[in-house]
């Protein structure tokens, strides 16, 4: 029987999402930060076949070295299958060894495409933007090539919103028909956005964004209020199941012992 | 279409009129700026966001100052953060013109401060791309070739920011992105093990740094150790960049620090994180503790190693025994 | 444009579908080959010349018999020759319906009389390239590119043979040229380690065969022996080719024999002479020689240790002599 | 002084003379066969600071383990500083590293174009030629992305042809002005042509092939009676000097031991 935690954080609620989707046994190319803490997640608990790549050039790792704090970090190298580098990383992706990417982003809007350049106006502002965020990085990259992309990121009013001031990782464009394909993509584009409120997917049709299931704790309303576009619902929208004691634990006592992504505080 | 560093013409007839021979590059820190670094240079920055960054040089280019640099580099945090402060405190003495890159930043450690504060009062050009172009144009550089097809980030504002091109395939018709080659002045490149004559050992990942030493009409390696020459051609495909790509070798223990070197020392966390704050605070109105971060541990020190020295050894061992403990199982098994 | 093999399309979405988990991958010859070479199949072949051909493979092709074949290699002499001596005996059991590929002969012992023969008499298409178009054509392929750019050659009579195409670089305005990737159906390539899921560790020059391996829709490896997985782990740079683009893994002693293996053992020379002259004096209109070596060593051959057992033991040892005692004093300084 | 054989064949004469034309400290694309026996006694003469690169992937390699009988032979990776594969060769090729590219070819036209294809008429009997050869192998990419480059040949009329069946390796095209550039090449094209009867080289203007030295026993009549087209005569062609007897030794004793490519028998 499980065995759900008493209290948890929104971030621990979505560490703990973001590790149930993804599969056992597929190719995953890890961002830095949260992906890197529910892959591990995701090792440890049902899915211990996945394979991890790392865009500096480290493939099939096991991360039991402690967690690294950089997807560059030697740390990234341990028990690897194969070690190159960005090339090596970027071409296996654009070849289709990836099975998802998993990625974050400072801004979302209701296609699943991601900004995480500058938040202004593109062009007019790019020589001086307003707030200028660190780049693509690989992101970008991944969003086009992976064959699908799974997308985690906190869920506030001023990240999810309906026009984006710059178009960094692609989802599915304007969600016109065959989008990604006319622009020369390969890779089928997001399967999911995981949130600190809402696990979400795309409308098979219009590809905008639909809600599967709130957090615990959400609503369908609280959901949408934190959201600057509207939303739509699955009809077989559910409430998605609290993290196990056990999830919670192995978070803090064996992945971020240190707590460098994952904070500590209890919220809820 | 412009060019920043060399056109490939020009990297092809400055490296067919090179001497390719394999002769001793030893040399100094502050020889190896002097004569490879000069004003106006388009420099190719190697390691990976906070690992293997070439820390040794930059803080000799600060040191020495220069102008009206281009930084290239795909993910970088502590080398171009380092510069971007100097411009901030000293303008008179560093200038950067421009930044062709993906990702400028100390991910887990956070945003770039002084990125900001140059990027946000338009103060440098910057030219955004995603890792992989920035990382295919050194490899089309690498390659002598003056661009290379990519399939991403096609569609996006990225490829706007940028000299990048859309055009159709001539094989299967679907749309698909060339980017030009990136061939630097100069590309500073910190590694574990090099011989004398330049031939480099990178342990771990080796990210982009053969490519954009490859790419670059000038290489300059800091290691972390010589090694006889002997090694080198004992296992030759261990190589990662070869020596007739390379035009100086200083050796430079610690050369990286604060970064990360896989398997030297993991990441000063307690330097990296003082650093930040006093360049938080600099963004914020603050100058005084990036001042005297600067003048404490570059303008004042004689050399890197001075500059090391200051650091206090129980960070150093700490990050040393970080690295080298988490590596023991590993090496273990790889000794056997 | 058509395309042998798979199109970048149809590669790609092959292996988007394709179960990419890390599985035991180890089988006999005899399945690798029902598996994954089919009649039509584009056939990538991996080695240079006669250095690492993946012979196992071809014997156990000829014996169970193939049609319809396109062969894609950039040099190569053992593995297609066989090929093509074995249509030429057999035509019923064996057909090659097309060749790509830059050089084909053996070096030092002369030309390829099977390649005469079909050539000369018209019997095979051909489609001419060179090696370094053949090599970039499958690194596109690895690389997930339908083309790369390249500059040669230029100009010649290769270029008007093939489906190259010339273009102006939109970057400089100078011509360059563009070469279709290559998506073999099945690559063949013989390596001297691996490890059961099919992580492979080339030693010496790795060739073509990662990029050919990565470019195909199915690879099967041949390998002098099964590693265990650790010891891959123990040095992941060293993997030449990962797991995830491998089908099959066989282990075969002496898989490339009488074609040498860099640190398994040298040409047996004396059998490529005698296969040599046996398929000169084909060409030349006598056949029993050829004849009497297929049926030797291939056809009534149960398998391919059937036909290693067949050689003299003095042969093979002096084959492992030659390699072994040159490498020596290189394995005594790496091992220090 | 020089102690000079009493007697050699035209075939040492020819490796003597490619050895000679190798300079010191410059890096060298080496071809199958004979211009590999010319570069390893280059290294035990005049030019132990040649640097030799393999097309299958080895650079800076010392052939003292035997003479490698193939390109992809163990044999080149013997203390070398950088091993790859065959498209790390070509690019470095591409790029510009390598100064001098020493190949072969089966005919030569009068702008040191090169055929190593077929005999026939191309294009029509391009699928059922008269005599189909092993092809350009990597002839054709030295020839175009080497910063020069260096051609050993037999000296034969049915070699030496106005007009080929095929164009495998270019030299200087048609030699008008400029030709290799407008088609896209890097290199400069041929310097010499080392044959069994002359050492020659290229009019400055026309690209036209010149003598610049005859063999010893040769003339410049002898050797255009062998050349099936009409040869420039620089005005200060010279005899070439023939070889040393130390040559002659290191070829047979030191390089060839058991003759793979270099004959025996004495003809002169």
């Amino acid at each position: 029987m499980a065995c759900h935690a008493e209290s948890f954080t929104p971030q621990e609620m979505l560490i703990v999402a973001g590790s149930r989707q993804l599969e056992d046994e597929k190719v995953v190319f890890a961002g830095t930060g949260l992906p890197m803490v529910s892959i591990t997640l995701a090792q440890l608990t049902h899915a211990p076949g996945i394979i991890p790549v790392f865009e500096a050039g480290a493939v099939g790792s096991s991360l039991i070295r402690g967690l690294p704090l950089s997807v560059g970090d030697s740390r990234t190298t341990c028990k690897a299958d194969y070690l190159q580098g960005l090339n090596a990383a970027f071409e296996l992706t654009q070849r289709g060894f990836i099975d998802y990417g998993f990625i974050g982003g400072a801004e979302i809007d209701p296609y699943g495409n991601l900004n995480s350049t500058m938040i202004g106006d593109f062009p007019v502002g790019y020589r001086k933007p307003g707030v200028r965020l660190p780049g693509s990085g690989g992101a970008g990259d991944m969003a086009c090539s992976c064959t699908q992309t799974l997308i985690i990121m906190a869920h506030e009013p001023r990240r999810f919103r309906r026009r984006l001031s710059y178009y960094t990782s692609m989802g599915y464009f304007d969600g016109s028909p065959d989008a990604r394909k006319k622009a020369g993509l390969q890779g089928k584009g997001p399967y999911r956005v995981i949130t600190t409120k809402a696990l979400m997917g795309f409308d098979e049709e219009t590809k905008y964004m639909k809600i599967l299931a709130t957090m615990p704790g959400e609503t369908v309303e609280s959901v949408q209020e934190a959201t600057g576009f509207e939303l739509m619902v699955d009809p077989d929208a559910y409430e998605y199941e609290p993290p196990l004691k056990e999830e919670i634990r192995l978070i803090h006592e064996a992945i971020d012992t240190q707590g460098y992504f994952v904070k500590r505080e209890m919220k809820q | 279409m412009y060019w920043t560093g060399l056109s490939p013409d020009e990297a092809r007839e400055s490296l067919a009129n090179k001497d390719k021979s394999k002769k001793d590059k030893r040399m100094t820190l502050s020889k190896a700026v002097r004569s490879f670094v000069s004003d106006g240079a388009n420099i190719g920055i190697g390691g990976f966001v906070n690992s293997r960054q070439p820390l040794a040089l930059v803080h000799e280019i600060i040191r020495q100052g220069r102008k009206d640099l281009t930084l290239s580099f795909q993910s970088a945090g502590l080398a171009p953060e380092l510069l971007a402060g100097a411009m901030a405190l000293f303008p008179d003495r560093l200038h950067i013109r421009r930044l062709e890159f993906a990702y400028f930043a100390h991910e887990y450690a956070g945003i770039s401060p002084m990125f900001r504060y140059l990027a946000e009062n338009g103060m440098v050009a910057v030219e955004d791309w995603s890792n992989y172009n920035m990382s295919a144009r050194f490899k089309a550089g690498a390659m002598g070739l003056p661009f290379l097809p990519v399939r991403s980030p096609l569609g996006s504002d990225i490829m706007k920011s940028n000299r990048s091109r859309t055009m159709e395939c001539p094989f299967t018709g679907r749309t698909i992105g060339l980017i030009p080659a990136s061939h630097p002045n100069v590309a500073l490149i910190h590694v574990q093990e090099a011989d004398m004559y330049g031939n480099c050992r990178i342990k771990g990942q080796t990210f982009t740094c053969p490519e954009i030493a490859m790419a670059s009409q000038h290489t300059v390696i800091t290691c972390e150790k010589l090694v006889e020459h002997e090694v080198v051609t004992a296992a030759p495909a261990r190589t990662s960049i070869p020596f007739f790509a390379v035009d100086a070798v200083v050796e430079v223990p610690f050369g990286a620090f604060p970064a990360m070197c896989h398997d030297c020392y993991y990441f000063g966390q307690g330097h990296i994180a003082m650093l930040r704050q006093a360049a938080e605070e600099f963004r914020k109105g603050n100058k005084a503790g990036l001042e005297s971060y600067y003048d404490k541990f570059i303008l004042s020190a004689k050399d890197f190693d001075d500059y090391i020295g200051r650091i206090p050894y129980k960070e150093l061992n700490l990050a040393r025994q970080m690295e080298s403990r988490s590596l023991e199982l590993q090496k273990f098994v790889e000794s056997c």
